[in-house]
């Protein structure tokens, strides 16, 4: 095995960092872009005994959108195992208690009967905020795409579209504008 | 023959729309007074301000039944904050139909529309005073973000 | 009348006892046959795994036909005689003589021919074949770089793996059996020495091209010859050809501060790409990338176009000053 | 079914010594052909011996035929191969025609491949041509030394236009409409 076969074989089954900005998407539908890039279903080397699934590093976890009031319809069940010990929480409660989980919890759902779900787990990295530590944002070398685009807030829109923006309708001569 | 009736009723449809478009209520006329001065003779005047809409409007937007969607076709998102935006007034309500000259079905669509958006906190300075400026501020699960389905409106 | 009863009773009663007897030694298992064969396999055991005996050893086995057959299976004609001395090693040579000796036959006849200088014309000829097969198929290798290849075509252990392949395993007069790399090597050479002798050089050659150098088919030949300092054997190469000053260039990394890093290095020549190249850590990365312009330059790729093991190299370039 | 192929040796199909690269070398060295003399089940080995055993020797030189005469022995065909490999083949009560198939097989293997299991139907040391795939190979040029996480990088490139933007285009054809006109009218004056 000369070193330029090691070396190919070290270079095709190296392990990239993507990096996965989670403000205003659904944690369902990019834990099912996530899932594919953990478990390396994006590459065409894929196979699943040939372990070749990349990092995703998760920033903005906080800031998910959940359709309509998805917030207090879905719950979480969790059961201690002694008598007495379901709990049943609502999306938003457990969003105030760990802003990570929601999202931790759509991808390891999202790996359904997979057998090593659990050691793929161990290369997500959920960051709450978009503050990651430097030695893992220098791993970054690719961002994944999100599926929805981010709305703008009325008052964050800059001043110069706002001013030549269209009007498509106009107060008739006798409105009084309160 | 057609023809000849088809002219008949357009002309008596626009007389009667001028006539519909006088307001019951007197209207409070807002007008600016403005002084001149010519040579001794101190003029005052009440002047119609002209609205600063006036000059950004599409044409297409000039004609009398106008809808975002049957005219120009746009689909409008939740999302289109700027178009959502000139439909409200300033502490958020929405303008009546006979304001915005919307069909029927546009005016209840568009009232969805806005309420969404103000749902998402997408419109917060459009609110009234007392209302949160900072939808983060809001009590509860409000506070997170959420976005809507348009393909829920059912009309 | 009880006595013919009693009669009666004991016929009935012998009769089906000798029967199920009968049936009881038909359908019985015998009782000492798992005994016994778990015996024999305990003491196979303790002997230990067998010693291959040679195929010479069996009824069915004419050494004639096969070293007839030895000739006519490879698509040339030998003398036999001659093939059976190229068979016969020094060492058997030796054997045979002291047996001789013991029983006192004079010396006259005790000669048996070994196939030592034989032996040694096939490697001259194989060698300077194979030379200059590399030659003319990779023109763009520098000197060592064939020569290592060479060496390895010539390498007792491939020659064996060719001998053995052809069935000389079986033919050699050897002392101890299975035969040695070294005899097996030794044998083939013989044979291309015999084959020389018998119908001509250039059957030799022939012989050579399609045995030996078929070996370089589908071979990845940076693994017979990786040059030692890449990365200066390309400086000298670019000066030589006047390519312009090589400087690496990081293209990519991946991961950099974990353990599994990888880095993607390309070599250039005064902004012309020569080769890129991958590695664990910046300094391998270069060396493999100079690796690989290496490879291009000398055009000895893994994707290469295959040998074309059909050439015919003439004989006159193919220096046998021996 | 029977489990014999769990244990077989398992392998790629292989021409040993790049055989017939160089020049083809028939891989059968020695057949061996044991038979009864009068038994009835040596029928067809006896008849194959008569007819054509004669005829296979002359056209293969390069296999050595032995034949064992053995007193009530079944008719068994054992073919030993350059590889190595020995294949025993029973022929009780079989026919001249079949004999002479077997022995063809016989012939024309490469080794016992009722040993072997084949994986794969053909097999290659170079598998790629262009080389395998890396994570470096099909990236953006100006992906690289790019700073994340960037809000540009984040965007999908499928959205679909949206009513503002296309609304604002609307707006932009109708004022390159009307400073046409404005143009036309001070062209025409």
């Amino acid at each position: 095995m000369s070193i330029a076969k090691r070396v190919q074989q070290w270079a095709t089954f190296a392990r990239t960092w993507h990096i996965y900005d989670c403000t205003w998407q659904n944690p369902f539908e990019s834990a099912a872009l996530v899932k594919t890039h953990l478990m390396g279903l994006h590459k065409p080397i894929y196979h699943p005994m040939n372990d070749c699934g990349d990092h995703v590093v998760l920033i903005n976890t906080k800031e998910i959108a959940l359709p309509g009031d998805e917030w207090i319809k879905r719950v979480y069940f969790h059961h201690t195992g002694y008598p007495g010990g379901a709990s049943w929480t609502l999306a938003w409660q457990l969003h105030e208690k760990d802003p990570t989980m929601v999202m931790k919890k759509a991808v390891y759902n999202s790996m359904h009967g997979n057998l090593q779900r659990r050691h793929t787990m161990q290369r997500l990295h959920l960051f709450s905020g978009d503050s990651v530590p430097d030695e893992i944002l220098q791993n970054v070398t690719n961002q994944i795409r999100t599926p929805r685009t981010v709305p703008q807030r009325l008052d964050h829109i800059d001043k110069e579209t706002l001013e030549n923006f269209p009007t498509i309708m106009d107060y008739p001569k006798d409105y009084i504008l309160r | 023959m057609a023809s000849l009736l088809k002219v008949a009723t357009s002309t008596l449809r626009s007389t009667l729309w001028q006539t519909r478009s006088v307001a019951t209520t007197t209207p409070q006329l807002i007008k600016e007074i403005q002084e001149k001065q010519e040579n001794n003779v101190r003029t005052y005047e009440g002047v119609n301000i002209e609205s600063e809409r006036s000059e950004k409007l599409l044409k297409s937007a000039c004609q009398t039944t106008f809808c975002p969607e049957c005219t120009l076709g746009l689909d409008i998102k939740h999302t289109d904050v700027l178009i959502l935006s000139q439909y409200v007034r300033s502490d958020g309500c929405m303008l009546p139909r006979r304001i915005t000259g919307l069909c029927y079905r546009q005016q209840k669509k568009m009232g969805t529309l806005v309420t969404m958006a103000q749902k998402a906190g997408l419109m917060p300075n459009l609110g009234p005073s007392w209302s949160k400026k900072d939808p983060k501020q809001r009590y509860g699960w409000k506070k997170f973000n959420k976005y809507f389905l348009e393909s829920t409106i059912k009309y | 009348m009880s006595f013919l009863r009693s009669v009666a009773g004991a016929l009935v009663l012998a009769r089906p006892l000798n029967s199920s007897r009968t049936v009881q030694t038909r359908r019985h298992i015998k009782r000492w046959v798992a005994p016994t064969l778990r015996e024999l396999a305990h003491r196979q055991q303790k002997q230990g795994p067998q010693k291959p005996e040679p195929r010479a050893g069996y009824v069915e086995w004419n050494y004639r036909s096969e070293l007839f057959a030895f000739g006519k299976r490879l698509g040339e004609n030998f003398e036999l005689p001659q093939l059976q001395e190229a068979f016969t090693q020094r060492s058997y040579a030796h054997q045979e003589e002291e047996k001789q000796r013991k029983l006192g036959i004079e010396e006259g006849d005790l000669k048996i021919a070994d196939n030592q200088e034989l032996a040694k014309m096939g490697s001259h000829i194989a060698r300077a074949y194979v030379e200059a097969f590399l030659k003319q198929s990779l023109p763009k290798v520098p000197k060592e770089g064939q020569e290592a290849i060479a060496s390895y075509l010539l390498s007792t252990e491939t020659l064996a793996n060719v001998s053995s392949h052809l069935g000389t395993k079986d033919l050699i007069f050897t002392t101890e059996y299975p035969p040695s790399p070294e005899s097996l090597a030794e044998s083939l050479q013989a044979v291309i020495g015999a084959l020389a002798d018998s119908s001509g050089v250039e059957r030799a050659f022939l012989f050579v091209r399609d045995f030996i150098c078929t070996q370089l088919n589908q071979k990845d030949l940076l693994d017979l010859w990786t040059p030692k300092q890449p990365v200066q054997l390309l400086e000298e190469i670019c000066q030589q050809r006047k390519l312009g000053e090589v400087e690496p260039r990081l293209l990519g990394d991946c991961g950099k501060n974990t353990v599994l890093a990888a880095y993607h290095v390309g070599i250039y020549a005064n902004r012309q790409l020569l080769g890129k190249g991958f590695g664990e850590d910046v300094p391998t990365a270069t060396e493999t990338a100079a690796l690989d312009a290496l490879q291009s330059l000398f055009d000895i790729h893994e994707n290469r176009r295959p040998f074309d093991f059909g050439l015919q190299v003439e004989t006159k370039n193919v220096r046998l000053g021996n | 079914m029977s489990n014999s192929h769990l244990f077989l040796k398992s392998g790629f199909p292989r021409a040993p010594l790049q055989n017939g690269l160089g020049r083809y070398v028939c891989q059968l060295q020695r057949i061996t052909l044991k038979f009864c003399k009068n038994n009835g089940s040596s029928k067809g080995m006896r008849d194959f011996i008569e007819n054509h055993l004669v005829d296979f020797a002359k056209e293969n030189p390069g296999i050595v035929v032995y034949v064992k005469p053995r007193r009530h022995r079944t008719p068994v065909l054992v073919g030993e191969y350059l590889n190595g490999d020995r294949e025993w083949l029973s022929c009780r009560n079989s026919t001249q025609e079949e004999i002479t198939k077997w022995v063809d097989l016989l012939r024309t293997q490469n080794g016992s491949s009722s040993s072997l299991r084949l994986r794969k139907m053909w097999h290659t040391d170079v598998p790629s041509i262009q080389g395998p795939w890396t994570p470096f190979l099909l990236r953006s040029p100006e992906a690289h030394g790019q700073e994340y996480p960037s809000v540009e990088a984040s965007k999908p490139l499928d959205a679909p236009q949206t009513a503002t933007e296309k609304l604002i285009e609307l707006f932009r054809q109708q004022k390159q409409l009307g400073d046409e006109d404005v143009l036309s009218q001070k062209r025409a004056e």
